[in-house]
């Protein structure tokens, strides 16, 4: 589904704080599966994540998407397949406050222009999946953790995406919500979604729904 | 109703503010016309060059038809008699000659 | 339709964007709003002069003949007014009678005016709003002057004009021919200047060319030439004003400036969250632009509705000193309410698009943010 | 120099405008020789991002070019009362020499700032940047002509001496003119007839082009010839309709209020028309181009649709102008 050929990524090429973030993966994550990548802070993880999600630009090596070669597309374009192929779900659940768990699950649908009316019924659709429906209008901010996580994950269905990026999804939840969202994965799993997940929580990479688990070190994979 | 609705409905009071304050204009106008009317028939009547703007010296009041040495009129590029005439400048047929 | 529905979307986000930093988005607002008004107040008004001078003085002599000694305007000969009648295409030319007279009470000048039909007895006069004000006095009072040979004359208000000419004639004083020369001791055969009609009005420029032919001790002033001037003084002014507040002008952009590439850390995390979830570069700067849209719609309407209520309804009490200047008989009148679309294009210029610069590059530094920074 | 408000508000405007082409050109012209697509590094990405810069930067110079097109013929026109013999903007233009070329730039950079977005617009709905080097080769000369349209339009100003006798509108476009501009002494039947024709010709190629997606050069060359025909047309032959008077062809008292702002909606139909059609002509010869080869017929249809509805605005301005004018001439 996604193959990585001898990717790296270089931060501030050519100066004294030169930092290399990648150093040659050569990875390919299947489809239908879910995928871990395993490893200490620094390891890469992120910036491994960041590549394949289409939000940043490898300094070299060949991504491929499916069939379609990605690696050297503009700007605009790695947005308009992130929007179609990607659901994010970031450490922190990164929701823009002071607006209602509603809009925030729309915002990623926003740029489409698709008809208003049903992109709201598809938003309810979501949040009646999480039986979060009763707080479609209230404000992020006055949601508690886990309701706060079930609008992260809406948000990153909204456009009924292929793939499911997470990176550390469960740092910020107690044990039970931990759980609690390795169970939903599990129910996306089974309705077809890929989902990519970047962790050093046993929880989820000892969880018996992943399928595959990636260890990395320093920039490289190691297993 | 969703805040594009709000905002185009908000850009619209504007522009019927705005309306409001053309048809202002254009229904207080007319006594004003009347007495401009007035005044450029007294204009006519009296053979009146100038607005009455400035009376505190002689030279301010008919600046069409002052002296060419009025103060500071003889240099091109002094515009002062201060204070009326902070701004004034002096007529063209003045400048050259 | 989807695209329209896209724009309506980003509206809807850039706006609860806006609703959240209120504060910040009010400040801005009022200082634009302040802007708007105060450029806005000197256009009106200034236009509003413009057309009121054009108006009232297109009754004015289509030419003025002066006779000037040694640099000096001087009393005319009638004897001039023949030959300035014999040039061919000359109306009607008549002498008029007018001077300054000094008032020591109000230390303001009178203007004394002899008019071509004047229905009053001997000694008596009609006076201007302006004097009849300042001197406290009403029809039937003696006003008494001093003449040119320091005896003091006393003449009698036989009417007072009307409140609605307070711009041509708010220090007038009409009198009487004899009235005229006994207080002045301008001798008979003479008069101030000349007036005169052409029969067309194209043909002025010869007419004044002869006129200075045939006595070349004369300086005829055209009519056309006074309304430009009046045009000239009112832009001037205008324009003027409009340089002293550039610097305002200026401040605000720099304002403006300041607060578009100031980004929070809470507006840099936003802009990092729409571009990481799917919201392209484009997008981002449709929304800055947006924004930029609402807060100057908003401003320039309610500065522009400001500056209209203080100039028409308010009669511009802020600057009509400078704008009028300045007087001792000051005219008291309303300005009458002309707008044109030129004068809201001009403060459209002056405001909006200096605003929309200042923003512009601010703006796409914001929508090219990483979109990878929230993951950072 | 007339110190006028509106003059103060064109010339910061113009400066304005100059400072940021110039602006958005030294980074064109970055892109031109460090530009490599395949490269991941910094540079390129940064580059790539100007990119957006400088096409937001040309959008609002295009917005800015068509407002100061019609505040420079208002000024003038305001500005005529202080020329002695200037009775409208068409007078008052003729003061010195620098008036007419600075208008008949501003008219040349909306178009070209025009025909660059649409460029622009198709280069972007590529994956590749096919015509980037092309467009911001153009974006030089574009900024070269704002830079002089700018000089010319300071010295207009500048050079501007109140009081002096121009030939108004009346005399310069009356057969007794011995200006250059000798327009209206054509005669009026062929201009009218020419007008008809070329707009027959734009509408029939047009439908053409459209419905058959060939045809899009004699398209945008009929178009462009329809430009200049109108421009005749509208001095020569349709403005006196609307002044109801057979002498009177000044092409901008139409713009006054006296005859309801009709010369607003023709100018815009006009450059509407004219930019759009040149732009198909600018973007046709890409259409071979591999990453466009699914674009450009979409977009042309679009830009042929608008372009199309603007001379169509304009015909029946026109005709309105003509059928319900109470001036008869045969």
């Amino acid at each position: 589904m996604i193959a990585l050929n001898q990717l790296s990524k270089v931060f501030s090429a050519g100066r004294p704080n030169e930092f290399v973030a990648l150093e040659g993966v050569t990875l390919s994550i299947p489809a239908l599966a879910l995928t871990v990548l395993k490893g200490p802070s620094g390891s890469g993880k992120t910036t491994l994540l960041s590549i394949l999600g289409c939000m940043a630009r490898p300094t070299s090596g060949r991504i491929m998407i499916g069939d379609r070669e990605i690696t050297s597309l503009p700007e605009k374009f790695l947005t308009a397949i992130r929007r179609k192929t990607f659901g994010f779900i970031f450490q922190q659940h990164n929701l823009i406050g002071g607006i209602t768990a509603l809009e925030n699950i729309m915002l990623p649908a926003y740029p489409d222009g698709e008809k208003f009316s049903a992109l709201k019924a598809r938003a309810y659709g979501l949040l009646d999946l999480f039986n979060m429906t009763s707080k479609a209008k209230f404000n992020v901010g006055w949601l508690s953790g886990g309701e706060v996580q079930r609008v992260a994950i809406a948000r990153a269905l909204i456009n009924d995406p292929e793939i499911l990026i997470a990176d550390e999804p469960t740092a910020h939840l107690d044990s039970a919500l931990s759980y609690e969202f390795m169970e939903i994965m599990k129910g996306l799993k089974e309705k077809g979604k890929t989902i990519i997940m970047a962790s050093h929580d046993p929880i989820v990479y000892e969880s018996g729904i992943v399928d595959f688990v990636v260890a990395m070190r320093d920039g490289k994979v190691i297993r | 109703m969703r805040k594009s609705d709000v905002f185009f409905i908000w850009v619209g009071m504007n522009l019927v503010l705005a309306g409001a304050a053309l048809t202002h204009s254009h229904t207080t106008k007319s006594p004003v016309l009347e007495a401009i009317r007035q005044q450029a028939l007294l204009v006519k009547e009296l053979g009146l060059t100038d607005l009455c703007l400035s009376t505190e010296a002689s030279y301010t009041r008919f600046p069409a038809v002052a002296d060419l040495h009025a103060p500071f009129q003889d240099h091109p590029v002094c515009l002062e008699h201060f204070p009326s005439g902070s701004f004034i400048s002096p007529p063209p047929a003045l400048q050259g000659g | 339709m989807s695209r329209i529905e896209r724009q309506r979307n980003i509206i809807d986000f850039t706006l609860s964007s806006l609703l959240r930093r209120k504060r910040k988005t009010i400040a801005l607002i009022l200082v634009y709003v302040l802007i708007v008004f105060t450029l806005g107040s000197v256009l009106l008004f200034t236009q509003a002069m413009k057309k009121e001078a054009s108006l009232i003085l297109a009754g004015a002599p289509e030419m003025v003949v002066q006779r000037m000694t040694a640099g000096r305007q001087s009393l005319f000969p009638v004897g001039y007014i023949d030959k300035i009648r014999a040039i061919k295409g000359v109306g009607a030319a008549r002498g008029r009678l007018w001077g300054y007279y000094f008032d020591p009470r109000t230390r303001s000048n009178f203007t004394f005016l002899v008019p071509k039909v004047f229905e009053a007895k001997p000694s008596e006069i009609v006076v201007g709003r302006g004097i009849a004000r300042s001197l406290d006095t009403s029809e039937d009072d003696l006003l008494y002057f001093r003449a040119f040979d320091g005896t003091r004359t006393a003449l009698r208000i036989r009417g007072v004009f009307d409140h609605r000419s307070e711009l041509v004639a708010s220090d007038l004083i009409l009198i009487g021919e004899r009235d005229f020369r006994r207080l002045f001791g301008v001798p008979e055969g003479y008069s101030t200047d000349a007036v005169l009609e052409v029969k067309n009005s194209k043909e002025l420029g010869i007419i004044a060319f002869k006129i200075t032919q045939v006595l070349p001790d004369t300086r005829p002033i055209r009519r056309d030439l006074i309304l430009g001037t009046y045009e000239a003084v009112f832009n001037w002014r205008g324009g003027m004003a409009l340089v002293v507040l550039s610097g305002a002008v200026l401040a605000f952009v720099i304002l403006a400036w300041d607060k578009a590439t100031g980004l929070s850390a809470e507006e840099r995390r936003e802009i990092g969250i729409l571009k990481a979830i799917g919201w392209d570069t484009s997008d981002v700067l449709l929304m800055k632009f947006w924004e930029s849209a609402a807060i100057s719609i908003t401003s320039f309407f309610a500065g522009i509705l400001l500056a209209y209520a203080h100039v028409f309804l308010a009669s511009a009490p802020l600057f009509a000193a400078v704008l009028k200047g300045w007087s001792v008989l000051y005219p008291k009148f309303r300005p009458a309410p002309f707008i044109d679309f030129y004068d809201v294009a001009v403060l459209f210029f002056i405001t909006v698009v200096p605003y929309a610069a200042a923003t512009l590059v601010p703006s796409w530094r914001a929508a090219t943010l990483d979109p990878d920074e929230v993951m950072r | 120099m007339i110190f006028d408000p509106g003059v103060l508000a064109l010339l910061s405007g113009s400066f304005l405008v100059v400072a940021t082409l110039l602006y958005a050109s030294w980074y064109g012209i970055r892109i031109l020789r460090r530009w490599d697509l395949c490269s991941g590094s910094q540079l390129q990405l940064s580059l790539e991002r100007r990119t957006y810069l400088i096409a937001t930067i040309m959008a609002y110079a295009l917005g800015f070019q068509l407002l100061s097109l019609f505040l420079f013929i208002s000024t003038a026109d305001r500005l005529s009362s202080l020329l002695a013999g200037a009775m409208c903007a068409a007078g008052a233009l003729n003061a010195n020499k620098w008036g007419y070329p600075a208008l008949i730039l501003k008219i040349v950079n909306f178009m070209a700032a025009g025909v660059w977005l649409i460029i622009n617009a198709t280069d972007n709905s590529a994956y590749d940047y096919p015509l980037i080097k092309k467009k911001y080769m153009l974006l030089v000369p574009i900024t070269a002509l704002i830079c002089v349209e700018a000089a010319f339009q300071t010295m207009y100003f500048l050079r501007l001496k109140p009081d002096i006798i121009t030939s108004c509108c009346g005399a310069l476009f009356s057969a007794a003119s011995s200006g250059a501009v000798r327009v209206a002494v054509l005669p009026r039947k062929p201009v009218a007839a020419s007008f008809y024709f070329c707009m027959a010709l734009t509408l029939t190629t047009g439908l053409f082009s459209y419905t058959k997606g060939k045809g899009a050069y004699l398209f945008s060359l009929s178009s462009s010839v329809l430009f200049g025909v109108s421009i005749l047309a509208l001095i020569n032959y349709i403005s006196p309709y609307f002044y109801e008077l057979p002498t009177h062809h000044c092409p901008f008292c139409i713009l006054h209020g006296e005859y309801n702002f009709v010369g607003y909606p023709i100018y815009l139909a006009l450059l509407t028309g004219g930019t759009t059609g040149l732009g198909i002509g600018a973007i046709s010869p890409f259409s071979g181009v591999k990453s466009l080869q699914q674009t450009i017929p979409k977009f042309r249809k679009e830009l042929i649709l608008i372009c199309l509805s603007s001379w169509l605005a304009l015909f029946a301005i026109s005709a309105w102008g003509i059928l319900f004018s109470n001036l008869r001439m045969d």
